[in-house]
């Protein structure tokens, strides 16, 4: 296992150690060394941004913290939900009394500890309420959307919610903002080769050479199934024939386009893909208002990428031009013309 | 051969648990690797081994333990296994808080409620593929062991075997919750990570509790 | 070769391709097909900002170009120079006649490229004036610095020359300050892994599992030494115990620290890394002013960290507070405390 | 057995070259891979088979096609190759240029002006582990043996020979230019990568040169 690291059983608490050492201005530790939050958290008037989950998809989570993004974060191990107390520890910091907007990704452990945790604060007097992102449409088919994963399509959720609570907005506002940016949010993965959680120290499975895995998890997860290794056109059509029906998407329609790398797939390969998205797009009547194209939700070191698109209405798009400062998505206000 | 245990020395139940569950740990990674995330073993044995520095501070009897090992589960953990695990000692721990003595048909109720606790906060039924292909099936040889009046080794024998047989019938079935669900048949030929894990505990603490009483 | 690409031999027309069509409103295509410029660039009365060098190492260098960044950027095949005549079209595009500082790195076709080109601008009337990047300390010893190669520093140097540009100063000023901020910085590079150059189709070297290239080059060159795989904290160690004492940094220093990962590694370690890289520092009296932690210039999907260190003062630090706008840094400026 | 040959007939060596280059980019790649950054392959093969193409509609005599070379490598190329060997082309044409005949004092004339102008530019010396390492020796060799009154044929002979050695010189040099110059001793034992591309190219002119004099 070619890492720097230090001692596997230990990435989380030192990666976060680096975290906060080198973002003093923009995060603080709390009570809960497995909560961290955005250091002016709870602002005053707004309604709180909380999220959480497994390590290993950096820059989620923690590097959504930010200004107009989220307030606090629940640190969990690698690919391991954080227990109920760290989600009601992350909502106490980020509750300025306005309520808290806990907006997460579909995995069992998260429903569960999210769940437990809104009942602790609901004895506290702190009102939490959830949306639970389901964008990965391989994960399960449309009559049973409930079960689908949540994976790169939490960004713009969170991106939308931050915008919304930033603009003041109460808690059932920005409920359903990032409920409408989840519903209108569809994504899905290819995996060209495995992750190694450090503390397994080999892969945690197998991509054969000159194969991939379509509709790969965030974890790994096997997908739908493993076709021989396409080329980037081929992997753009494939991706964007899954997605786009399922809203479904038409002519006319303005999106949001997230494509992630899963972790060691370049931003040349990134690009080169997007090209070929792009052109997809445009040939349906669908013109991208805003691409992000970058490494914004991982899976350690896996080789992959994740195409999310989002359909936009006015609302939506209000939240994605606000400017917002965190490490993982930086953006200054949009320009009028 | 006894009939119970004290409640007293039934501490080394989660001792030998803890030993398992170390032993195992690339194992059952190994096997969530296959068609979950590969996290299964190294969480598993991160809480067990938080709780056996908390219980070398603090011991105390079986309950005691059992309460500990819960807390450290659902506090320091997560994961599914927290809040699954966590849930199971807890309820498994509440059915002999009090009890000096544990027996076969306390040991029958501490097993039916952790059970039914993990159906409460997973709601998994049997034939998902999760760890209650396990877990179900044991408790109820284990109930109907005693009904049958067999005595408490026969009983966790017996409970052992329905342990192996839930465990191995994974193998076969399609994932209807959590990770593997949407992988329909490709889920087939791989065991469960919770399923195996189930197992593992029952086999421990079936072989701890013969020992106690032999 | 489990890669994300089309013709292997098109990757970098493809890639360009794809970053000008998600970067619409910040980058623009010029008559050179190779030369791509900031929309707005030549800046009526700016001093033009350029760069290049060969690809594969995104963002560098067309992911600088913005906003009170790069101007123009030339655009070489993967790990080779752009050949005269795009550097010299890239020149055209940027000066607005107040000049060009062209800022690259320390390589033998560069550095005969750029002279080329040069004299083709001069022969035009363009004022042309360069500075080349020597940061990384392991590529040759202090008494030839001249031959040392340019890698992860020169970033700092297009963000400094870019401000300086941004403020209004002169051609001899912005070489002034690009050349103050190469003196005042040092680098050095550790690999885990090879890279792979797609139209070549396996690894360019080996790099034995459980052992580690010190002093690596940005392309995979040699280093130093081949050893043991070190933990983080020892490898924080090696990297500040050849840079520091290398200016040398002194107790009451303030720098600027740049971490960055070479391709496919993950930022979970580089920030187990950088927390030990930052202790070493306080230890040494010395304090960070600013850190950039991520993949700020990388070797395809190599594996492996830069660690470049930049000593600064009043007029470094203006710069580097000053807000930029691109793609691989995107700065608000510095709010007053 | 010709003492000459025609500028018109000597594109030839040209496409030839273009061909050993073309089936040669994966070698030149992994050499310079070991110590330089694996490229010189598919950089080389990249400028040349542009220049097949040009030369296909545009095509001309020696002096034109080693014109065409050198704006291709020099334009569209890049690279340390692009002027290295682009400045190489343009001086060995300029020697042969309004030459209706090529014998072997004209062609002494083109290698040596190639040389020098390499020289120029790249600033390097015999013994720094580069392509001059081929080329200098190769030069001299061809030059002397036309002087001590050997024919063209023996004096190419010569040349490829001195060219050999020189690529194999460069094997237990330690690199003083460019990218591998700070490897010190780890840079002993590899042939450097333009020396080789180098050696090819002094060969490939001299057996097509062999084939238009026979
Ligand atoms: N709702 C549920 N009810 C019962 N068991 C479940 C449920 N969801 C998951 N499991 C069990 O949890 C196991 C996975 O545990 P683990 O790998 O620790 O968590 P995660 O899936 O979050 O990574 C599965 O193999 C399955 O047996
Ligand atoms: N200054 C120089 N003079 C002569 N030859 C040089 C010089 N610098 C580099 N070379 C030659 O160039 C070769 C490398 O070419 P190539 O790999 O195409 O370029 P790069 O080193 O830019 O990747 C070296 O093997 C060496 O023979
Ligand atoms: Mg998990
Ligand atoms: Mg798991
Ligand atoms: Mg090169
Ligand atoms: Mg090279």
């Amino acid at each position: 296992m070619q890492k720097v690291i230090n001692d596997p059983q230990n990435v989380v608490d030192e990666m976060l150690e680096g975290y906060i050492k080198a973002m003093p201005d923009m995060i603080a530790r709390t009570n809960n060394k497995r909560v961290v939050k955005y250091k002016y958290a709870p602002i005053a008037d707004k309604v709180g941004i909380v999220t959480g989950g497994g390590s290993g998809h950096k820059p989620a989570f923690i590097g959504y913290i930010g200004r107009n993004m989220v307030d606090a974060v629940a640190v969990g191990e690698i690919f391991s939900s954080p227990p109920a107390q760290m989600f009601y520890d992350a909502f106490k910091v980020a509750d300025s009394g306005k309520g808290v907007a806990c907006l997460y990704g579909n995995y069992a452990g998260d429903n569960m500890n999210v769940k437990m945790a809104v009942k602790m604060a609901k004895a506290d007097g702190i009102e939490v309420k959830t949306v639970v992102a389901n964008d990965d449409v391989p994960s399960s088919p449309r009559n049973s959307m409930d079960k689908r994963r949540g994976v790169a399509g939490e960004v713009l959720m969170w991106k939308v919610a931050g915008a919304k609570a930033a603009m003041g907005a109460g808690l059932d506002e920005v409920i359903a903002a990032a409920q409408k940016a989840i519903n209108n949010t569809r994504s899905m993965g290819i995996g060209l080769s495995p992750c190694t959680i450090p503390e397994v120290g080999h892969p945690n499975f197998k991509i054969k050479e000159g194969t991939m895995e379509v509709g790969i998890g965030h974890h790994g997860e096997p997908g739908l199934e493993v076709t021989k290794l396409e080329t980037a056109n081929e992997i753009a059509k494939r991706m964007t024939g899954i997605i786009l029906p399922d809203i479904p998407f038409k002519n006319g329609d303005e999106v949001a386009v997230l494509l992630s790398g899963l972790g060691s797939t370049t931003l040349m390969e990134l690009y080169i893909l997007y090209s070929e998205v792009y052109n997809i797009l445009i040939e349906k009547g669908i013109s991208v208002y805003i691409p992000y194209v970058g490494n914004y939700f991982t899976s350690l070191n896996m080789a992959g990428v994740t195409l999310t698109i989002m359909k936009l209405d006015e609302e939506l798009k209000e939240c994605i031009d606000y400017e917002s400062d965190s490490m993982g998505l930086r953006q200054f206000a949009r320009r009028k013309k | 051969m006894k009939q119970e245990f004290l409640n007293s020395e039934g501490s080394r139940i989660i001792y030998d648990l803890i030993k398992v569950i170390h032993d195992n740990k690339q194992y059952l990674s190994d096997i969530d690797g296959a068609i979950g995330d590969g996290d299964h073993g190294i969480n598993m044995n991160k809480g067990f081994s938080i709780c056996e520095q908390k219980l070398k501070s603090d011991p105390g009897d079986l309950t005691h333990s059992l309460e500990i090992l819960s807390e450290v589960l659902m506090k320091d953990i997560g994961g599914s296994m927290g809040p699954l695990y966590g849930m199971f000692f807890a309820a498994v721990a509440d059915a002999c808080r009090g009890k000096r003595i544990i027996d076969s048909k306390v040991f029958g109720k501490m097993l039916a409620d952790g059970k039914e606790s993990i159906v409460e906060i997973g709601s998994a039924k049997v034939g998902d593929k999760t760890l209650l292909d396990t877990l179900a099936p044991a408790v109820e040889a284990f109930n109907n062991s005693v009904e049958n009046g067999n005595n408490f080794i026969q009983s966790v024998e017996d409970m052992n075997k329905a342990a192996i047989k839930g465990r191995d019938s994974t193998k076969n079935m399609i994932a209807k919750l959590g990770r593997a669900s949407r992988l329909g048949k490709r889920s087939i030929g791989v065991i469960d990570a919770g399923a195996a894990s189930c197992c593992l505990i029952l086999e421990s603490m079936a072989d701890t509790i013969e020992k106690i009483l032999e």
